[in-house]
């Protein structure tokens, strides 16, 4: 027991760049995370098409020549991988951010995921018909 | 040595601490309050109470039965006047505390619910599902956040009570994280240590239930009373004491023998009940004590199921189904299923009786003052004998209420009464000795004795004579070999020489108070010669009111056992009658 | 402490990861489709550029693309900071900029066709 | 009984004579049905005086025993022998300081709890004598779950939000102020946005979610921080866009 000061708490670095590898639910964190760098490319890739709708036939005809180039495929087959899963990481955290209370009890999480599953299904199904 | 000085200090902050801060505060923001406390606040453990606590809300219900429920329950033991203001206070402070925001379970027309508690004729025990303390706790700590004037000191031990010109004026203490001793001057000292039953091996307490508080108030003068009366809690897990709340058979649990029979009807506390249809203050609603001693005998008759554990009786709560237990019980099938590997959905549990309140502590009056001035003590390290020789089940968070209050006026009065002024130097040579003596056993290193050893034959000798069941002859052994503890407790050796978060100087200190508190238990219990509620003795089998409708103290001495007096019950309107819990009478 | 501004970007990071979640992988197969050369009398000019001038068609494409820029953009702001890069206002005006720019060429394209 | 010796690797830290913390390492023979805070209680008693740690009531209630354990914050107390090999690795929460061994300086844990007023801002005043609030089971579960709280700080063990910026108020102190704005007696809302809708308050939170996966007490304080992040923009959008339709 001295008298002066004894207390020396010590700090433990972490490292700013290299933290996300420390555990596995870091790293599924950090891959819901970079979803974006491809919905923002994927977005740009729309904006493209747009402008080239704009432009008329010929300039639409020659981006989607460019969309069958192998790095066009490549990059579309990344994107669907990525979004998939971006939209499964999001629905499954709803119940948390908007719970729904029925008198006295909560729906439960599971049931609400599903239902977004469901619509989710119906939603991509309508695109696609309408799309195609 | 660094001194703070204050109005009002405050060593505990538990559900009583915190009560009696939040009252200071309250009454008047001048005044300074040092709330100190040896854990942060919310780790009192206050919060491991599951069940609830008592008041009269129900229209059903009346004052007077909460005061005969309490008297008898008490085994007439109790101090009638301050029964009468307690059980008067209870359903205000209960409020109070709604208006603070305690999330008690409701009845679906959004008024609070009250469940049947052991001993209790009328359901009156307020809850908020089975973790009644941790949110009573919670929520008084969270209150505290709303005033500035209180100041925490957390994490620091009160180690010695400084008194001159005949009064409390303050303590030392010293700072766990620095390591450092520090002196609090004080007009007036509340304390609310809690109590004390890590004592004995067998406990629903936490580790930090070692009668510090009790002791500070005992090695300063001030008498310990009623020791000897130690609520064992008819239901804990054999395996780690962990307590599975009264609520489990006020839902309707019932207890087994090893042949699946229930037996509390041979006890007198029958006759048997229908499964699932618990009639209060009868079978399994029947008193702690009562319930405790009915397992004792089963054991001694060999009805008692033997598991690895030890031997056990069982909780056998199926019948209440899946979503009554989720509902009612959460916890409680939690702390099952973690613990002890069983689900009381699928299975009956094994429980055993555990230590779990003393209802003896610091001599107070009704106004919480201790006879030393300037020093006043509530909830379990305190004794206003409300709960005499048996204390009910959600009596005493209700007591941490009303009584930590109690003791905020009283601290207030006795600071506005016109105080002499202190003599600093004479309070600083105190805290000087108490520092010094702090430093001489930091600074053991020689002793033979281990501190852990210790504390094993105490806890070993505490259970063999001061059980369940007493004898003249046990505890007599007992009480020479507490008394050899603490000779023996002048060799322990320190093998930690850190400043900072020493916990072998802690549990140094902690076994210190824990062997004061524990001789003034056997003592008690020794020269009592009656069975009265907890205190039961094999050679003394009836209550003895001619000479023991007394309350025991117990004085302190430094190195011989504790001069032992007695004091008078108060009984305004009831006098000592039958205890009956047969259900027979309605 | 002052309230925060986040609630303007985060209200559209919210409402552009509910959408994308829904639409983006059955957009992304349908251009991969296109990209695999399938289908390709489905993909006419005329077919998509009338939807594109409908102005229900016009409402749906921006939308889509306002809210999927400006959630990717604010996670990218915020991924930007996970990876150890502090400079956190550079970074808002880089991806909020980058957003800002999409939703512009969006408007003018629309407006064109 | 079956017994089995553990390997028990402590993170041990001397302020006094230690530069850095190290590792130790203590041969425990644990019965099966023990918790790791069992294990540290037996080498306290059997074989190192030394060791300190904070612990009180065994029943995962009080808060007191969060450490790490193989990596991951659990609590001492309910961390099940019978769970993990032969080895198992215990350091002292991540993200706070360590004062010595196994216990942490949480101050500032414990000023943040604070620092969001955590307590009932009553929407009227009542005394006492007039009665209860009234409360039907429904509006007490709107927020039942948050008040399950036992500030064991493993959620700010497991945040990497708040080991990167630890101004971050975190998960529980968020989470507390969300119990009360769900109160239906409360209506200190306005009050507590002030830190609670600031850069450092929820806006810090990025929503990775483990401090709820690590919650002992089920308390899912992710879910109440994107609660107040919805809550907060609405408000935000109210002030900003309709500013006529003020409360
Ligand atoms: C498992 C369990 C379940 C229970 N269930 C119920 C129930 O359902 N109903 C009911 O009415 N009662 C119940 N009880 C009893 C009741 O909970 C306790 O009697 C009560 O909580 C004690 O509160 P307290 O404020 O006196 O002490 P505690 O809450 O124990 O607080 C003691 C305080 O004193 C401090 N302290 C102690 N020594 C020192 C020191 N030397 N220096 C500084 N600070 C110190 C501690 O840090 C702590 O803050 C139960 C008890 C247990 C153990
Ligand atoms: S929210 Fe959960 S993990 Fe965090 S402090 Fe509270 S109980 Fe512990
Ligand atoms: S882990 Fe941290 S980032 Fe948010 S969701 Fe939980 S507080
Ligand atoms: S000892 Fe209380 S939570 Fe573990």
């Amino acid at each position: 027991m001295g008298e002066e000061m004894s207390r020396k708490p010590y700090v433990r670095e972490i490292s700013k760049t290299t933290w996300f590898l420390r555990q596995p639910r870091y790293m599924r964190y950090m891959a819901r995370e970079v979803t974006c760098i491809f919905i923002f490319a994927y977005t740009f890739l729309l904006i493209c098409a747009l402008g080239s709708l704009a432009d008329g036939p010929d300039a639409f005809q020659e981006f989607l020549n460019s969309l069958r180039s192998p790095w066009g495929v490549l990059f579309n087959l990344a994107v669907l991988v990525v979004t998939a899963y971006h939209s499964l990481s999001w629905f499954v955290v709803t119940p948390q951010a908007m719970p729904i209370q029925r008198g006295e009890e909560f729906v439960p999480g599971n049931i609400i995921v599903n239902a977004h599953y469901g619509a989710w299904a119906v939603v991509s199904l309508i695109i696609l018909i309408w799309g195609m | 040595m660094e001194i703070i000085k204050t109005d009002v200090a405050i060593v505990g902050a538990g559900g009583a601490g915190l009560r009696a801060a939040i009252a200071l505060a309250e009454a008047d923001p001048k005044i300074r309050i040092a709330l100190i406390s040896k854990v942060y606040p919310m780790r009192s453990h206050t919060c491991a109470a599951e069940g609830g606590a008592a008041g009269v809300i129900k229209p059903d219900d009346s004052l007077d039965l909460h005061f005969n429920d309490t008297v008898g329950g008490g085994d007439w033991l109790c101090d009638q006047d301050a029964v009468e203001y307690f059980i008067n206070e209870a359903p205000k402070e209960l409020i109070q505390l709604e208006h603070w925001g305690c999330p008690w379970s409701r009845e679906p027309d959004g008024s609070v619910a009250v469940r049947p508690f052991g001993g209790m004729k009328i359901k009156r025990t307020w809850f908020a599902a089975d973790k009644s303390g941790f949110h009573i706790l919670h929520t008084l700590f969270q209150t505290s956040l709303k005033y500035p004037t209180i100041q925490r000191f957390d994490e620091y031990y009160a180690t010695d009570l400084l008194v001159d010109d005949g009064r409390c004026q303050g303590f030392t203490a010293l700072e766990i994280r620095s390591g450092q001793m520090k002196q609090f001057q004080a007009k007036a000292v509340i304390i609310a240590g809690g109590g004390g039953g890590r004592m004995f091996p067998f406990t629903t307490n936490g580790a930090i239930k070692t009668g510090d508080g009790m002791a500070l108030a005992y090695r300063a003068g001030a008498p310990l009373k009623d020791m000897e009366f130690v609520q064992y809690h008819p239901t804990g897990l054999p395996n780690t004491g962990i307590l599975l709340t009264e609520g489990c058979r006020g839902e309707g649990g019932i207890l087994v023998n090893k042949h699946g029979r229930r037996y509390l009807q041979d006890y007198g506390m029958g006759p048997e009940t229908p499964v699932g249809q618990p009639v209060l203050k009868t079978m399994e609603l029947g008193p702690r004590d009562r319930l405790s001693q009915a397992f004792w005998h089963e054991q001694k008759k060999g009805n008692t199921v033997s598991t690895q554990w030890g031997d056990c009786v069982l909780l056998d709560m199926r019948h209440l189904g899946e979503k009554k237990i989720n509902e009612r019980l959460p916890f409680v099938r939690d702390l099952s299923i973690s613990y002890l590997g069983m689900d009381p959905v699928k299975e009956p549990i094994p429980i055993r009786p555990v230590v779990h309140y003393m209802m003896g502590g610091i001599h107070t009056d009704i106004q919480a003052a201790t006879p030393l001035p300037g020093l006043f003590a509530a909830g379990e390290c305190a004794c206003v004998s409300i709960n005499g020789a048996n204390r009910l089940g959600s009596n005493s968070l209700t007591e941490l209420l009303v009584f930590g209050r109690r003791a905020a006026l009283s601290a207030i009065a006795h600071v506005q009464s016109g105080l002499a002024t202190s003599n600093d130097a004479a309070l600083a040579a105190k805290a000087q000795d108490s520092e010094n003596r702090i430093r001489a056993l930091f600074a053991k290193s020689q002793g033979t004795e281990s501190i852990a050893g210790l504390r094993k034959e105490m806890m070993h000798t505490m259970e063999e004579g001061a059980g369940i069941y007493r004898t003249g002859e046990e505890l007599a052994k007992t009480c020479d070999k507490i008394a050899e503890l603490r000779q023996r407790y002048a060799g322990i050796a320190l093998h930690d020489k850190t400043s900072v978060y020493n916990t072998d100087l802690l549990q140094a200190l902690e076994l210190g108070s824990m062997l004061d508190c524990a001789e003034a238990v056997a003592v008690g219990a020794r020269d009592r010669t009656e069975s009265r509620g907890a205190h039961q003795r094999l050679d003394f089998t009836a209550r003895d009111d001619q000479n023991f409708l007394k309350h025991t103290l117990a004085y302190y001495h430094p190195t011989e056992p504790p001069r032992l007096d007695y004091l008078d019950v108060v009984i305004t309107k009831s006098q000592p009658g039958v205890r009956d819990y047969s259900g027979a009478k309605q | 402490m002052a309230k925060s501004n986040k609630p303007i970007f985060w209200g559209l990071f919210a409402a552009g990861g509910t959408v994308t979640a829904f639409v983006t992988p059955a957009l992304v197969l349908i251009t991969l489709f296109a990209a695999f050369g399938a289908g390709m009398d489905m993909f006419t000019y005329e077919a998509i550029h009338a939807f594109a001038a409908w102005w229900l068609g016009k409402l749906i494409i921006f939308g889509v693309i306002l809210l999927s820029l400006w959630h990717a953009a604010h996670r990218l702001r915020v991924t930007a900071h996970d990876f150890g890069i502090r400079a956190d206002t550079v970074v808002a005006y880089v991806v909020y900029g980058l957003a800002a720019l999409g939703t512009l060429m969006t408007i003018v394209y629309l407006l064109r066709i | 009984m079956s017994e089995r010796q553990i390997q028990l690797e402590v993170l041990r830290y001397n302020p006094e004579t230690d530069s850095a913390p190290r590792f130790q390492t203590y041969a425990v023979p644990c019965l099966n049905e023990w918790v790791v805070l069992d294990a540290l209680n037996y080498v306290k008693e059997n074989l190192d005086p030394t060791l300190s740690y904070r612990w009180s009531c065994h029943m995962a209630v009080c808060g007191s025993c969060g450490m790490m354990i193989n990596g991951e914050p659990k609590l001492g107390c309910k961390a099940f022998i019978h769970e993990y090999g032969d080895s198992i690795r215990v350091e002292p929460l991540a993200h706070f300081p360590i004062e010595r061994d196994l216990v942490t300086v949480v101050e500032d844990f414990i000023a943040k709890l604070a620092s969001v007023k955590p307590y009932l801002i009553p929407k009227e005043d009542k005394p006492v004598s007039a009665g209860e609030f009234k409360q039907t089971p429904a509006e007490l579960m709107k927020f039942k779950q948050y008040t399950l709280c036992i500030n064991c700080m493993l959620c700010y063990a497991a945040c990497p939000q708040y080991g990167l910026v630890p101004e971050f108020v975190g998960p529980a102190a968020l989470a507390l102020a969300h119990r009360y704005n769900q109160d239906s007696r409360d209506g200190g809302r306005d009050q507590r946005q002030e830190v609670v809708a600031s850069d450092e308050g929820v806006w810090e939170c990025s929503f990775v979610g483990a401090c709820s996966e690590v919650c002992p007490k089920h308390v899912d304080p992710a879910g109440a921080l994107q609660q107040i992040k919805v809550a907060s923009t609405i408000d935000w959008y109210k002030e900003h866009l309709m500013p006529w339709v003020k409360k």
